[in-house]
């Protein structure tokens, strides 16, 4: 029998030499200086675009041509996503629905496979999408180096649309994402030197090793504690897990007897490490959490010292918009650098709408959307 | 005293690791010794501590009960959305959680008992079902909040003059503890553990072994809305809340020396296997054993520690590792 | 096997056993429940090592560290527990642990003959070599527990009560195939707790006591009381205890009792009376049994108790009605093996009458002090008795709810002679005190001896009724469905 | 004409199998969806789809195929998923992007994985500890070892060995033919050589094994090892397909619970002793059939959990039930 092979040219994940993720050189291995300084740098840039709609804004575009995608409509889009399974992506995968339903007049079909976390069924999701009849492609990668064979071998039959967490490619159309995790956990980690001061305790709350949007966050945020002499306590993984994170904290506050701030690399344990102060009869800490709306409710509510950085979920609807603007031949940006705005104490009411579901993000770009707040929960 | 912790004479040998593992604790924190740190110990295990007298009662009587963790987490999120921050309906909708737990314990024993599905696929399907369902109804996420009633329970504590704070958790576990001590030692209890021991000889000794088995689904159910109460109490409405609690109750009860397959062990031992579990954890953190190597840490004590217990009972006959409740029309 | 000793958690069971097998001879085993023979048989298999003491076969001094090396070494033992796997098929039972392999595959269908032809052997043709086990009755699983003993080359075959679950014409085919063995110069070692059995049997005789060997001697040498006296230390009444002679009203009663594999049974016993029930084998006297106490009740028909219509459809309807059953399984029926004595015979006070638990504890006591139970104390496991002790533990649980109505199935199942005479004693008493009994026992003698009336089954059906002191030929004939010889009316 | 009669015996007895009920279950659901998919105006049974099902049940039904020995054996195994990605690891790393590496990437996974399963094995013969216990303690020290030296994928393998993950011959991905072998060798041993049939007897009843002669420890062991071989060989497949090695592929996949959950929806016992591999590799599909039917709908991911959840329970409960019936018409045999 003939034997053929759908590996994709050049093999997969590491088409030559070893991808940046390959070695594990201890620590350093998610820490790339020069990303580091650009997205340090980015963070003070202005972005292009209308300012009301941040998810249309981007930071040094350099556009690209897609005349050659384009198509007569109505659409078929495809969307492979790595899965749901937390408020961050719910919220981002409800907003996306919102805005494809923007564009029915556009988009006639939106086929969406989720991968449920598994990279092999990822890899498999997208080889079916491809082997059907879309139109474009939206890849929410569940991992960075392992999808990048399956998204490379899209690449050849149809327009792909990577956001959020990327591959080491560079065949996709674009690559939609906020500024970076290195500019995340440096703004939360300088907010912080700032308020703790040199020696001031801070206990760094992590989800999980390995991922490395997150793992980014950290890597910036630990070159700058050693760099302001802020003492780090600890650096725990709570799994996002509430009950994880509280009990984390009040052995900390029992062990050090008081702690100055509270480092996140995602806020939704921060509500409950604020409970550990409290009920411990300590006074609340500095802390960075995230734009998560029960961190911003006790945020208003304690008059709290804080900050948060944020990773908005408002990519999910800019990764449909490109789509479109791919299949109509406009050109997009290779690498489309969305905003990502910091929440802070002047700012926190303008970002804060009651009512909202305790795990929503409210850099969702969707307040203006039909059915806001309802569709995302309220 | 002795007498409730020993069988035949001897103390379970958990009762040995747990004291082992305090007085670690202790060497390495002599603080731990105050009634305040214990008392966060016990608050903190309690959640714990009433899964696994929960899932005793499901394994004492020859099953398993996989579906506690997914419980404890529709529970809390369906606390979170029905009560959405108000005040008022924290009554009701508690009332309203102890008959989800009450129907969901139900629905395992009676698909057990009735359909004569082993109960671990039973509840292995009934954790997909749950996990699934909770979402699909809340679109993914927890919507609403708790309210500050709510978490009474499993934040707060009663103030004992001269002794200062009593968390309710801890109350309630102790509670939990005589009340189950009290429940095996009625004739139910009995013919509870007869019936993990041999359910045809069980039934035919008039023992309505289906009934009894899904009173166990049922207590383990109930359990979990406990656990659920104090879990959300103590940190708040999250979608993690119960993930691995089923693991780690399965664990803890045959840390207590309770023999997976049914017929042998005691309930306090197994609430001890429980404590031992929180005190590892507490253990290992005091220690700061990365976080990455705590879980293997965690693997080879939890092997040593049912080894050691597996030394004491009867080493010829080695028990399935998933007891089959193959159909007996009794 | 000489000085062969052996202890469990420091009880000592064996202490220093001397036995010799020659070839070809038939070696009885006898003594009391708990004397130590089954352990005796599990030491010379391999199954225990002993403590002390050494085995030699042919002169030379052999050590099992497992079953597997005896059975290398040519011992066959025919277990007293069955050691069958219900969910595999006769030939595959047959040659576990054994499987014969061609080019590295088991060569199934060498298998398979070779099984056919031991079945063909032993006059085996209700099933064949790939029949699964669990679809036979408990009489044909012997007979597969005989064959796998068999399929080895045994120089030496230990069989432990192999008759306990057979009827009387596979004992005899047994006791044929016994002869065939010795007369090929294998030596069978052979416990039993039936005299006429060891009788007909056996060339010499050990009696164990308590773990020691009381004596050896050939069976010609001796006379069943004589037996009877070394192993119990005390002679003892050949007879059954008197009949009953007033009865009372009827106690229970069965009109048109139908059940898959019963038809129509009617059937009335007076309070005061012992009923046997005969039939041969797979005759339908456990499903009858069952069908009244409701374990697989009735599918028409009615049941009276003192008169009254009764719904038993459950045990649990049926034990507060006032019926009790000792099962004929103790093992898997009778049993919670991991929970002690004390747990086990007050099971059924605290299922059904908690109330009366404490009160029952007493009651349970004197029943197994006087069936003669040998434990190390009440909260002994139940798994660690010996056979017949087991059985003894079963009968307790059940007379310690005072039932009116007792159904036995094989009540004296491996018990032994004294324990068994002690049961007939209780028997006779509770019925005196006004308890109507039905008695299964596939024993004849036995159940001629303790019956006031017996009512006999065939193919489901009542074939008839025979007074007190029948024959065993009158008995055999109507439970062969020959013709009825003599039948009394009702 | 003997080999026809021969035949002719066993059609029967597979009939009345445990298995043949996954497989009239799994043929209903592929009508099923074929039905469903076409009425909303799909095409459902095309090659591509066809084989996209195949390729997607290679991972678990390896998986699942030696998750089905250990359960036959009486036990059961938690440790698979992170031994998946624990051997994608050591292939990667190993192979290091080097085709001249492949051989020994390959047997250092071999190797790795045998040595877990002894160790499983070793737990639960030697001391006693339950199989639950057991492989989940031992599942721990994986995890702990997977997340103290790796924070990712890592490692890559050369993309002579990816041809083993997306290669196919003529239309059939070699991964299926992959599983098909595995499933078939393990038929084979388990119906046609010794340690087979010891496994069953460990499985239906250790006492019965040991006290017939099996060597009943050894055979606990061996099946720990043929499991953990079939959750290396997975390993090395997500490798190749993932042209890395990643710490979580085992634990994302749910390949612990969901292989258990294949081996008993192929009417496998729980508690041991009855069953086998043919049941299983039908179970496995029909999981991807469903699988694929959801995705075919565009069905809410926690639906199909619910979805899942209940097909499982149900399908179990119809195995018992036929069970039942099976015991109620022994009793029921009149005698002649
Ligand atoms: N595994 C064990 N652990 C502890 N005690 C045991 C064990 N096996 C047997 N015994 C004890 O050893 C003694 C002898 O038992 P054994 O089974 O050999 O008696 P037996 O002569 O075969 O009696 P029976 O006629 O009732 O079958 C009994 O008291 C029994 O309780
Ligand atoms: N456990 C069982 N499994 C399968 N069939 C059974 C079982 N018990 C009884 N039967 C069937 O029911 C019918 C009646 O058997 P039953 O056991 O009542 O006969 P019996 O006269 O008591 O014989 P035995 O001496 O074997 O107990 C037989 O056809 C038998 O095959
Ligand atoms: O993919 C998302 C984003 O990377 C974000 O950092 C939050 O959690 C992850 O699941
Ligand atoms: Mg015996
Ligand atoms: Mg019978």
């Amino acid at each position: 029998a003939a034997c053929t092979s759908d590996v994709p040219p050049g093999g997969a994940a590491a088409p030559t030499g070893a991808p940046a993720t390959s070695a594990p050189a201890a620590g350093s291995e998610f820490f790339d200086q020069a990303e580091h300084d650009r997205q340090l740098a980015l963070r003070d840039q202005t972005a292009q675009g209308p300012a009301d709609q941040p998810w249309m804004q981007m930071l040094e575009p350099e556009m690209r041509d897609t005349a050659r995608y384009a198509t007569q409509g109505p659409h078929h889009v495809c969307f492979s996503n790595a899965s749901v399974d937390n408020p961050w992506r719910q919220v981002g995968w409800t907003t996306m629905q919102a805005e494809v339903d923007l564009h029915r007049d556009e988009i006639a079909n939106f086929t969406a496979l989720d991968a449920g976390a598994s990279d092999d069924k990822q890899i498999s999701d997208i080889q079916q999408l491809v082997g059907g009849d879309c139109d474009a492609l939206i890849v929410s990668p569940n991992t960075t180096a392992t999808l990048t064979p399956a998204v490379e071998a899209a690449c050849g039959q149809v327009p792909v649309i990577v956001f959020d967490r990327g591959v080491d490619t560079d065949c996709p159309v674009t690559f939609i994402h906020p500024v970076g995790g290195y500019a995340f956990g440096a703004t939360a980690a300088e907010f912080l030197a700032g308020e703790v001061g040199q020696g001031g305790k801070v206990l760094a709350l992590r989800v999980l090793p390995g991922v490395d949007v997150l793992e980014h966050r950290w890597a910036a945020a630990e070159r700058i504690f050693a760099a302001r002499g802020v003492n780090v306590v600890g650096v725990e993984f709570t799994e996002n897990d509430t009950a994880t994170a509280k009990s984390i904290v009040s052995d900390y506050l029992q062990r050090e007897g008081q702690i100055n701030g509270i480092w996140m690399d995602d806020g939704t344990a921060g509500v409950a490490a604020l409970e550990a102060f409290e009920d411990a009869g300590q006074p609340l800490p500095a802390i960075s959490g995230e734009d998560q709306q029960q961190f911003l409710e006790k945020w208003q509510a304690e008059g709290l010292t804080a900050q948060a950085p944020t990773y908005p979920t408002f990519q999910w609807r800019t990764a449909v918009v490109a789509a479109l603007q791919v299949l109509r031949g406009e050109q997009v940006p290779s690498e489309w650098i969305l905003p990502q705005p910091t929440i802070n104490g002047e700012n926190l009411s303008q970002y804060l709408q009651p009512g909202l579901p305790p795990l929503h993000y409210a850099l969702c770009g969707c307040q203006q959307m039909p059915d806001f707040p309802a569709r995302w929960g309220a | 005293m002795r007498a409730l912790l020993s069988r035949g004479g001897a103390v379970a040998p958990v009762f040995a690791v747990l004291l082992v593992l305090l007085v670690a604790i202790a060497v390495v924190n002599p603080n731990f010794i105050e009634p305040a740190s214990l008392l966060a110990y016990l608050k903190r295990a309690a959640p714990l501590a009433i899964l696994a007298v929960g899932q005793y009662f499901v394994i004492v009587s020859g099953e398993f009960d996989l579906s506690v963790g997914s419980l404890v987490t529709v529970q809390v999120v369906v606390a979170a959305r029905l009560i959405d921050g108000d005040e008022s309906a924290t009554l009701p909708v508690i009332a309203l959680l102890v008959a989800l737990g009450l129907l969901i314990g139900l629905l395992n024993g009676l698909i057990t008992t009735r359909l004569y599905v082993p109960s671990f696929v039973t509840t292995l399907g009934m954790l997909l079902v749950l996990s699934g369902a909770v979402f699909l109804w809340t679109g993914g996420a927890p919507r609403g909040s708790l309210s500050a009633a709510f978490r009474v329970p499993g934040r707060q504590g009663i103030e004992i003059p001269g002794f200062g704070q009593v968390p309710w958790s801890a109350l309630i576990l102790v509670a939990v503890a005589a009340g189950a001590v009290a429940l095996m030692r009625s004739a139910w209890g009995h013919t509870l553990v007869a019936t993990g021991d041999n359910d045809r000889a069980t039934a035919l000794a008039g023992v309505p072994v289906a009934r009894v088995r899904t009173t166990a689904f049922v207590l383990s159910a109930l359990a979990a809305t406990l656990a659920a109460i104090l879990l959300g109490g103590f940190a708040g409405v999250s979608a993690q809340v119960g993930e691995g609690l089923e693991f780690s109750a399965i664990t803890a009860v045959v840390l207590g020396g309770v023999v997976l397959g049914g017929g042998r062990g005691s309930v306090l031992a197994a609430l001890a296997g429980a404590l031992v579990l929180e005190a590892l954890f507490t253990l290992l953190n005091l220690l700061g054993v990365s976080g990455a190597l705590e879980s293997t840490v965690q693997g080879v004590i939890i092997i040593a520690a049912v080894a050691y217990a597996a030394r004491r009972v009867g080493r010829t006959r080695r028990p399935p590792a998933v007891p089959d409740p193959s159909p007996q029309p009794a | 096997m000489a000085g062969i000793s052996k202890s469990f958690l420091g009880v000592g069971v064996l202490q220093g056993v001397d036995l010799d097998l020659r070839p070809g001879e038939v070696h009885a085993l006898v003594g009391e429940n708990g004397a130590g023979k089954s352990t005796l048989l599990k030491v010379l298999s391999g199954v225990h090592a002993p403590d002390a003491g050494t085995i030699a076969i042919d002169g030379e001094v052999r050590t099992f560290a497992n079953p597997r090396q005896a059975h290398e070494a040519g011992i066959a033992i025919i277990h007293q527990e069955f050691t069958l796997l219900p969910e595999r098929t006769v030939a595959q039972n047959v040659f576990l642990g054994r499987e014969p392999v061609r080019r590295g595959l088991v060569d199934t269908a060498a298998m398979g003959r070779a099984t056919a032809a031991l079945l063909a052997e032993i006059g085996e043709t209700g099933f064949g070599p790939d029949a699964v086990v669990s679809r036979l009755s408990v009489a044909q699983q012997q007979v597969v527990e005989i064959v796998k003993a068999l399929a080895t080359d045994a120089r030496i075959v230990a069989m432990d009560e192999p008759t306990a679950a057979l009827a009387d014409h596979e004992v005899g085919l047994l006791f044929d195939l016994v002869r065939r063995l010795t007369a090929r110069g294998i030596a069978v070692l052979y416990v039993s707790h039936r005299m006429p059995e060891i009788f007909a049997l056996a060339d010499r005789v050990t009696v164990l006591k308590d773990g020691a060997r009381v004596t050896t001697v050939p069976t010609a040498e001796l006379d069943p009381p004589t037996l009877v006296r070394l192993m119990v230390g005390r002679p003892l009444d050949a007879y059954y205890p008197p009949r009953g002679g007033d009865f009372g009203d009827v106690r229970l009663e069965v009109r048109g009792g139908t059940a898959p594999a019963l038809r129509g049974i009617d059937l009335a016993v007076r309070a005061g009376e012992v009923v046997g029930v005969a039939g041969l084998q797979g005759s339908g006297r456990t499903e009858l049994l069952r069908a009244i106490f409701g374990a697989d009740p009735f599918t028409a028909g009615e049941v009276r108790l003192d008169g009254e219509p009764v719904r038993l459809t459950s045990p649990r309807r049926a034990i507060t009605a006032g019926v009790a059953m000792v099962t004929e399984d103790r093992k898997a029926e009778g049993l919670a093996l991991a929970r002690s004595v004390q747990e086990n015979a007050l099971l059924v006070l605290r299922a059904v009458f908690p109330r009366r638990a404490r009160a029952g504890a007493v009651r349970t006591r004197d029943v197994l002090a006087a069936v003669g139970l040998r434990s190390a104390g009440e909260d002994q496991e139940v798994r660690f008795l010996s056979g017949g002790n087991q059985q003894k533990v079963v009968l307790a649980k059940w007379l310690a709810v005072d039932p009116r109505v007792l159904l036995l199935d094989e009540p004296t199942r491996g018990i032994d002679v004294g324990a068994k005479a002690a049961v007939h004693e209780l028997v006779r008493e509770q019925a005196a005190a006004g308890m109507a009994v039905l008695l299964v026992c596939s024993e004849l003698p036995e159940l001629i001896g303790m019956s006031d009336r017996i009512c006999v089954l065939h193919e489901g059906r009542l074939a008839g009724e025979l007074p007190a002191g029948a024959s065993e030929e009158d008995v055999m004939a109507l439970a062969t469905g020959g013709p009825v010889r003599a039948e009394v009316p009702r | 004409m003997t080999a026809l009669v021969g035949r002719a015996r066993w059609l029967p007895r597979i009939a009345a199998g445990p298995a043949a009920g996954t497989w009239v279950a799994l043929g209903l659901v592929v009508l099923l969806a074929a039905a469903i998919v076409s009425a909303r105006g799909g095409d459902y049974l095309t090659q591509a789809n066809v084989l996209n099902m195949l390729s997607r049940s290679s991972a678990l039904g390896i998986v699942a195929v030696g998750q089905t020995i250990a359960i036959l054996a009486g036990s059961l195994d938690l440790s698979v998923a992170y031994l998946i990605g624990l051997s994608s690891l050591i292939a990667a790393e190993v192979m290091a992007g080097d085709p001249a590496m492949i051989v020994p990437g390959v047997l250092a996974v071999l190797a790795a994985s045998a040595l877990v399963g002894l160790v499983n094995g070793l737990v639960i013969t030697k001391l006693h500890v339950n199989a639950f216990i057991a492989t989940l303690g031992v599942g721990l020290v994986i995890k702990g070892i997977l997340e103290s030296r790796y924070q990712g994928p890592a490692g890559s393998v050369p993309v002579l060995f990816q041809r083993l993950g997306y290669d196919r011959i003529g239309p059939i991905p070699v991964s299926v033919l992959l599983m098909l072998a595995v499933a078939g060798a393990a038929a084979l041993f388990l119906q046609r050589t010794r340690l087979g049939h010891h496994v069953y007897a460990v499985g239906g009843n250790v006492e019965v094994a040991r006290v017939s002669g099996v060597p009943t420890s050894r055979t606990t062991v061996l099946a720990h090892v043929l499991c953990s071989l079939c959750a290396g060989l997975a390993g090395l497949y997500l490798a190749s397909r993932l042209g890395a090695g990643a710490p979580y592929v085992g634990t994302d996949g749910g390949y612990d619970l969901e292989s258990i959950a294949a081996v008993v929806l192929g009417g496998t016992v729980l508690a041991g002793g009855r069953g086998g591999v043919g049941g299983t590799v039908a179970g496995v599909l029909l999981l991807a059939v469903l699988d694929n039917l959801f995705d075919q709908l565009v069905l809410d991911a926690f639906f199909k959990d619910v979805v899942r959840g209940a097909v499982i329970i149900l399908a179990v409960a119809v195995y018992a039930r036929r069970q039942l019936r099976a015991r109620a018409q022994r009793a029921v045999r009149v005698p002649r």
